[in-house]
């Protein structure tokens, strides 16, 4: 179904920046090194989400982290992998599991989202207050609450709209069967604004980004003078030895500055600085420093 | 949505009018319905001292909502006919029936809260040959998510949003506006007057729903939710 | 393809004989008689391998000509249905007839070589009142950057308009004007008194604003934009 999976994917990167602190380190396997070939992921009967890919070796082996819409996503995929009752899960196992696929993303060169590493903070967390002797003090009290019970719920309230997502895929699949009838005339003058809030925003966004666009051209045009010109061009041909005369001409932002940069490069021949070669006939024209 | 006085009076008038209208008119409608059934409707003729009658109001139903780009609401058609909306309702039902019985290559339907002709759902490959056209590219599985988040808990909050779907979901939410299937709701009375978000007409079209309630309860999910894990 | 006298018996046209079809049609028929009547198809089959009946043909040509954009030929319909044209022009005859007999608010007619599916004449009275109540035209980008301006920079005078669009934006104004869109709000009290202006409660109305500063801003925007980066 994911023919994007950029979206996701996308939302991951966004914040790779935060991605450092949260090393599981807790009763874990011993981090794989960093280029360590085929990772190999237990992922026997994949699930739709994961796409396998091999690669020329064979060997090869790519996991798409967009698939994975997030760590409630990857959680319950890992939890109907594993075959355990969502109503009691077993936290230290599911918790290694969890760990050694985010791993596996990042040393894939995926960049692991933050969320994927807050849940596996949150995993660990949880694993530690079950570790825990129930709190004498609290005794009396009501059934103390279960350290994983708000991930239950979290999780089976996703499950509940990743349902709802698959209700629509099917939805969307059915209406796109159906076809209305082909433009006609009258369609032409048609009806009410079709645009939004949204729409106004992003029009204003590009009108002030022309704006700048323009009023940098504006300053540019004011500022370049046949002395910086000159500066120009013999800094940028003091530092090759030689350049191609199109390269130089196409700096040039405007008429204007074509025509100063004409008259600069005559102005440096003219004062012996350099000399003009043609290779060979209509072909490149090339200024070389005059040794 | 909120109007206050001046210079959109002439037109809240309308409105206000017709809702009265409307509500008179379904009263109405259910009153009709037992009476119009089968073949007795040619001979009727339309309440509102208007002397069109049922096959008459049909028909020119049928020439509308052809004409029309957008699904055709019963109350425009009402207005634009100067007939009674509940009589336009039963004769767009009576009319889409027909169609249904036809069993031909194309069905009338309510869709977006409007009423559309368009082709029937068998017949999707040779259309499809015929025009050369590709089924559209779907949403990604995150922008999917995100919008059954959107059209079950609107109006939402993108921080809402982040905490139901565990992941951080803007990116998402703006193909979802690109594609216009959702639109900004006004802002929410919290700290930092967040967007509030919610689905579009277009949503409905796209996903082939009257309106809204037609989408099944959230809470029916959970059973099966459950039942897979 | 060519027909094959064997199957004839077993393909035999069901819509053609079908005695209720005929009752109705009658019904409602204007006395449209010579219109051709189904005799002279008695018989018919469908020729060559395809199992298509008759009726599934007329069905499946009726939505091929409603989503075409072009009168649709003969030739083109045989071709993407693979079927023999002679039997595709019965068959797109056949239905024409259904629709000219059932007398709806639609026909189905050939015209420039090929067949298209257009409303009645005898609606096109309300066909035009229809057209002529929608709302007004979409807005051109021109007007629309005028006003994401306006809406953005209220109360802005014309020249202040200019200055941020680089272009002239007075028949923007203009049309923005007539779609009520904007309004004037008094004058700049500058050299000239230029007119200052700003978005209308229509405006509001239209964009589902309760206010303006329910106006995305950049930080909304880039709040989103983030995601994508």
């Amino acid at each position: 179904m994911p023919d994007s999976p950029s979206d996701a994917a996308a939302g991951a990167s966004a914040d790779a920046e935060v991605d450092a602190p949260v090393q599981p380190s807790a009763g874990d396997a011993a981090p794989a090194k960093q280029n360590d070939a085929p990772v190999m992921l237990n992922v026997a009967g994949a699930a739709p989400e994961i796409v396998m890919e091999s690669g020329e070796s064979g060997e090869e082996m790519n996991l798409h982290l967009g698939e994975f819409a997030g760590p409630l996503d990857l959680l319950l995929y890992l939890i109907r992998q594993e075959q355990v009752d969502i109503y009691d899960i077993p936290i230290a196992r599911i918790t290694e599991v969890y760990l050694s696929h985010v791993r596996a993303m990042r040393e894939l060169d995926v960049s692991a989202a933050s969320e994927f590493l807050v849940m596996a903070a949150q995993l660990i967390e949880i694993k530690s207050r079950m570790l825990l002797p129930p709190d004498p003090t609290a005794a009396g009290e009501e059934d103390q609450e279960d350290p994983r019970r708000e991930l239950v719920d979290r999780l089976l309230e996703h499950q509940k709209f990743k349902a709802a997502a698959s209700m629509l895929w099917s939805r969307a699949t059915v209406e796109q069967a159906v076809f209305g009838r082909a433009p006609i005339e009258t369609d032409k003058s048609n009806p009410e604004v079709a645009v939004g809030v949204f729409d106004l925003l992003r029009v204003f966004q590009e009108i002030l980004a022309r704006k700048k666009e323009e009023v940098m051209m504006e300053i540019e045009r004011d500022e370049v003078t046949m002395t910086e010109m000159l500066e120009r061009l013999r800094n940028m041909i003091m530092s090759a030895g030689e350049l191609n005369l199109r390269h130089f001409f196409e700096r040039a932002g405007n008429r204007r500055e074509l025509v100063l940069a004409f008259l600069s490069v005559l102005e440096l021949v003219r004062t012996t600085e350099v000399r003009l070669f043609q290779r060979e006939t209509f072909g490149e024209i090339v200024l070389r420093v005059v040794s | 949505m909120e109007v206050d006085a001046a210079e959109e009076t002439e037109r809240d008038v309308v409105v206000i009018h017709d809702a009265d209208a409307e509500d008179r008119a379904e009263e109405r409608s259910v009153g009709d319905e037992s009476a119009g059934d089968g073949a007795g409707l040619d001979g009727e003729v339309a309440p509102g001292g208007d002397a069109r009658s049922m096959a008459e109001l049909m028909s020119v139903i049928e020439a509308l909502v052809f004409v029309s780009e957008e699904p055709l609401t019963a109350k425009t058609l009402a207005e634009v006919l100067g007939e009674e909306r509940g009589w336009v309702e039963v004769a767009a039902q009576e009319l889409a029936k027909e169609f249904n019985e036809r069993n031909g290559g194309l069905m009338m339907r309510e869709v977006a809260g409007g009423w559309q002709i368009a082709t029937r759902v068998e017949y999707h490959e040779q259309v499809r040959a015929y025009l050369k056209s590709r089924p559209s590219a779907k949403l990604s599985l995150a922008a999917l998510e995100t919008l059954a988040v959107i059209a079950y808990k609107q109006p939402v909050t993108v921080p809402e949003i982040l905490e139901i779907r565990g992941v951080q979901s803007s990116s998402a939410i703006k193909t979802l506006l690109e594609k216009r299937l959702i639109v900004a709701k006004g802002r929410k009375e919290v700290v930092g007057r967040p967007m509030l978000y919610g689905t579009s007409k277009e949503f409905l079209l796209q996903f082939g729903l009257r309106d809204l309630s037609e989408l099944p309860n959230i809470e029916d999910f959970e059973d099966l939710a459950g039942g897979s894990s």
